[in-house]
């Protein structure tokens, strides 16, 4: 039940002993996640956070039964890190780090579906099924079990709209952070179809922002799915031509608008809010119609 | 990242893609030189991170040198679409027989690099697109093979050429593949792709952008970089490792993530504000960070009052919260501001800033209708709510 | 019926205007194969052997609904004229070209296996389906008809043992070149488990040669077969470490000797003949005891 | 085609590869200037395309110029192997510490590029596959993505390499899989890569083969083709596009074929003769490769009669007997012939023949059982017998 993690997630982490990896290890063993190991080459034989350290993946999915994992690994390196994890049989890999070459995106995304994984990310916040795994670095104490998940392009706007829901006392299935780079691995159509099947979820939540066609492929999927999803596109006030951050957020040659990303997703039944607290309001109607 | 005109040209010609001769000319006594040495009509265009120069007057056509170099008079020193010209390009003046798009792209619907290409060149893509769909060809590499011969030939064909232009338009396609791939582009443009006199074909112009987040990769086009082209501020924030870009409004926005940024941007605007900049702090942001980002911020001087709004993930409030305090101590100038933390260690990043004398609100509507009501002049705002102003 | 070509394969010939294209054009088209279409670059609106030109295998698919293409384009332009029919929709590519560089028959194995269609070759002499189709520059007038299949990694070989079977009134139902690069795109195994589905083929020749593991990994597949296999080895006198010819044929390190595989047909019970002549005998064995 | 240690050396360098200093020698008195420019205790090794070197004799210590010359007077001009000693590499002697066994080979099994290593170096590999094959360590190039770091670093761990040692060893069998990849290598081989007194990691020994169908991309890889190196007559028999492979027997071969013309070489043997030669004319056989095909196969003198066996498909045979009988007029040497004809034209073929009054065997039995009787001395062969001999 839930979608991409639950209890019986077995993790690694790898980059396990960086600053950042060591920091999101001790917060995902606090929230309750198996982390079963961590790899950095050269750092095996350590533990950080109770995870023994291998310095392969391959020694680390033999000794620990590792079946996803987490990357914190720099951009000019990440690329290897999710190939080497692909390769060893990983089934699920949340790739963290932003500032990957959109052309070894190409790459990655290719192979990861070859070896028959999945790939989150990359620059993407992770996933969270609530009081159950989390894998990434959205914090844990933001989140309310419940039966609304959520999808997002975005990292910490993600952290906004569960919080608006928790706020609502709305409880969330599984939280997922798609990540707003040119070549995700896994699509805002691929995380709702998950949702649609998953028997836990009831409603979910799509957070989508300018730029792009996702918005506008999600609403396609959605005119087929069973239960109903509430919308939030953010940048209705970003001046077309200009890139905003990191996000692959542009408006260019007047496609790729929140005006049009809206209509789309109204044209599919999806009610978008303006506020994030708005969002809430409208998963409190559509479960009581539900 | 952009190239100019002549960068790209010079990189394409590196690659082997037939490039008429041409030179920069930084005053209008080189542009004269220039346009002596290559002899004939000669064409002055303005090298600016801009579309449209044409319009904009930024390309002219001259008889011989001197009326080069009264061109390059007229050109340098100009602003187009506020962009500062300080270098014009000397080519021959072609007899154009036929004018074609050829360009590469990073393309995201079907995740890989795709070819995009019309007989109708010289003109706008997107006009075409928009007016003459049917007449756009597009062809994409599978990522084993990268582009093969074949596709450009196909592509060749569906653009109407024939005999040897075949072959040309394929060799140069590949070429602009290679040079697509090797230098970690995200676009490589011709336009036109043009016939000339001889008959054989030539990128008469070019345009190529790179993918920042390979430039690692590629140190010498890193230093090809021209900030005069850029906002001073936004050259600022990205050696901060910032991503900031300005805006008209009066209410500076500081927030961590791209998304997020862009809500708060909406939210301000919701509740009848503008705002005065897009700013994301990024991931792990530190103290100098948040000193630096204010400084930027408050460089612009529309700005009449700062958001903050920060919800920890990756940065932690109160790593946050200690660069706003060691911040306010550094800070040129002094407005109203408002902060609202969430997130991981946001707790004790209020107490960081309560202990500083400075309170936090708690949601985005909160932070947002507060900086707005700063802006607008309500300075009768109740003393209990938590805003904190830095000013003096 | 049959296997890979037949009265239905709706054949393309890539470089149809060349030398070899045309020549062998006119031989399939007397044999009575159906050659639909052909493809030279440059050539379209020209007519060979009856057949019309096209300038991409796009144009001639589309005007044709040509399924199988032959190719006898030189070394250098080979793969791409590969690439060019896989992603076409062509399901069943021959390519006649010797002289290909290992490094791009690795890409043109893994992307035609991609695209789901199959290389026969390269570096091979086709395939034909006796009295239905001829795919390659086998001579056509050395079959007759029946019921024994054959494969074989080598060129002018194949004629020899399928002279061989018809002049002991050993009808064929198919025979297939695999070639003798390093790569091929059709294997051995594939080859036999085609014979082995295959209701016109009762029984199987497969003449290997020196070098590689081919034979061996075939062995293994024959003892899951339930049709008799005949097989013939050629290099039973080659010195090792000598590279015979073209076709990668080289013992070395002690490796890929003709004993080693013998033992391995054996093991499978093959019974292998030690002349062409004697295949035949074989044959007749088999058939007679199955 | 193989290339001489010192060449492999330089092609490594050039990527990247740590190789120590060394020089090419002609002569003895260029080996004691190159010692005395290296200094210290120097390695002369024959220049040669033949494994076992050392066993040999190809490689000596010196201590110093004047023993480093003495040297290279005994191994240069010798044959290893049956090949000539033309230059000898003198290289400083390494204080070894450690040997790994390094290389990339094209895999036919797993139909890419793989590595092959092991901690047993310095050794030869086949040995090693023979005695201890659990210590051979492999990885496979994915065709996507080429060789990757992590599997670099996954076969230094596997290797028992430890600290820099597996950065070191990691980005050497990058390079060293960029050599393969981008020179079309059908091998690139480091045996030993070894550990030297400094710690470094450093290649002692390369062994580079290219892939002969791949040399049209490299040409200038083909120039350094040492043709001293090969028989003459299979260099000559290269040069007209015909395999030739020379061998001990009195029977000369012609086939088409690779396949045939093994199998034709088993048949003689059947019949109790011996092939003096592997001889494919290749697919489309001409005239002019016919001559020259006989004029190879003649210019062995052990060459006592020749067996011609044509099955022709691409190749056709009235081609074939056309060439037959221009050759003859033309030949160096005559000896008695027998001719088989079979397939596209074939009875055209054995028109032309007959009509120059030779004679064709029906069949691959008839033909080798025939040849053999030319040479085991038979001479009574009955006259009604299809044998064509060319002798006067």
């Amino acid at each position: 039940m839930s979608i991409l993690v639950d209890r019986n997630t077995r993790l690694l982490v790898q980059g396990i002993t960086g600053r950042e990896g060591e920091f999101h290890t001790t917060q995902m063993v606090e929230y309750g996640t198996q982390v079963v190991a961590g790899v950095t080459p050269g750092g095996g034989g350590k533990a950080v956070a109770g995870a023994p350290v291998y310095n392969t993946v391959h020694e680390a999915v033999a000794e620990t039964g590792a079946n996803t994992s987490i990357i914190f690994v720099p951009a000019p390196f990440a690329p290897d890190a999710v190939y080497e994890a692909a390769a060893n049989g990983i089934e699920l890999i949340v790739c963290i780090t932003e500032g990957i070459p959109a052309l070894d995106e190409v790459k990655m995304y290719r192979y990861v579906r070859e070896q028959g994984a999945r790939l989150l990310g990359p620059n993407c916040p992770g996933v969270t099924t609530v009081g159950e795994a989390k894998v990434g670095i959205i914090p844990g104490n933001i989140h309310i079990p419940g039966p609304v998940g959520l999808v997002s392009r975005s990292g910490t706007l993600t952290y906004e709209a569960v919080a608006a829901l928790t706020a609502a006392q709305i409880g969330q299935s599984t939280v997922v952070g798609i990540g707003g780079d040119p070549v995700p691995g896994t699509s805002f159509v691929d995380t709702l179809r998950m949702f649609e099947e998953d028997a836990e979820t009831r409603g979910v939540v799509l957070i989508g922002e300018i730029g792009g066609t996702a918005e506008e492929e999600a609403a396609e999927y959605i005119t087929e799915m069973s239960k109903p999803v509430v919308g939030f596109i953010a940048g209705r006030t970003a001046p077309p031509g200009r890139r905003m951050g990191h996000a692959g957020a542009i408006i260019s040659g007047g496609r790729g608008t929140a005006e049009e990303k809206v209509r789309a997703l109204e044209a599919a039944n999806v009610q978008v809010a303006t506020t994030p607290a708005e969002i809430a309001d409208f998963v409190d109607l559509a479960l009581a119609a539900g | 990242m952009n190239l100019h005109e002549y960068q790209a040209r010079e990189l394409l010609s590196q690659h082997g893609v037939p490039v008429p001769p041409g030179e920069v000319a930084a005053s209008a006594e080189q542009a004269e030189a220039a346009a002596a040495c290559i002899g004939g009509q000669v064409v002055v265009k303005a090298q600016v991170h801009s579309g449209g120069r044409g319009k904009a007057g930024g390309v002219k056509l001259a008889g011989g040198p001197a009326e080069a170099r009264e061109a390059a008079e007229q050109i340098l020193g100009t602003a187009i679409r506020g962009l500062p010209v300080h270098q014009v390009l000397v080519a021959p003046a072609a007899d154009i027989r036929r004018e074609i798009y050829v360009s590469f792209v990073l393309d995201r619907a079907e995740k890989t690099v795709s070819l995009i290409a019309s007989a109708e060149g010289g003109v706008d893509i997107e006009e075409v697109a928009a007016t003459s769909p049917e007449s756009i060809v597009r062809a994409h590499a599978d990522p084993l093979l990268g582009f093969q011969p074949w596709q450009a030939r196909e592509v060749a064909f569906r653009l109407g050429l024939g005999g040897a232009h075949v072959r040309q338009f394929a060799d140069i396609a590949m070429k602009l593949y290679e040079v697509f791939t090797e230098n970690d582009a995200s676009l490589v443009e011709v336009n036109p792709l043009a016939e000339v006199g001889s008959g054989e074909l030539q990128a008469l112009d070019a345009k190529v952008t790179l993918d920042d987040n390979g430039l690692f990769r590629h140190r010498h086009l890193a230093a090809l970089r021209d900030t005069s082209q850029e906002d001073p501020s936004e050259v600022r924030a990205a050696q901060a490792g910032i991503n900031y870009v300005k805006l008209d409004g009066e209410i500076g926005c500081m927030v961590n993530g791209a998304g997020l940024a862009m809500a708060t941007m909406d939210m301000v605007k919701l509740y009848g504000g503008e705002p005065a900049n897009f700013l994301d702090i990024g991931g792990g942001a530190t103290a100098e960070q948040v000193t630096a980002a204010l400084n930027i911020i408050l460089s612009d001087p529309n700005v009449k009052a700062v958001l903050i709004n920060i919800f920890g993930g990756i940065a932690r409030c109160d790593v946050v919260a200690h660069g706003i305090v060691e911040a306010l101590e550094h800070v040129e100038r002094r407005v109203p501001m408002v902060v609202r933390l969430e997130g991981t260690n946001a707790e004790e990043g209020r107490r960081i800033l309560e202990n500083a004398h400075l309170h936090s609100a708690v949601s985005l509507s909160e932070v947002a209708e507060l900086a707005v009501r700063l802006v607008t002049g309500d300075a009768s705002a109740p003393k209990e709510l938590p805003v904190s102003t830095s000013e003096a």
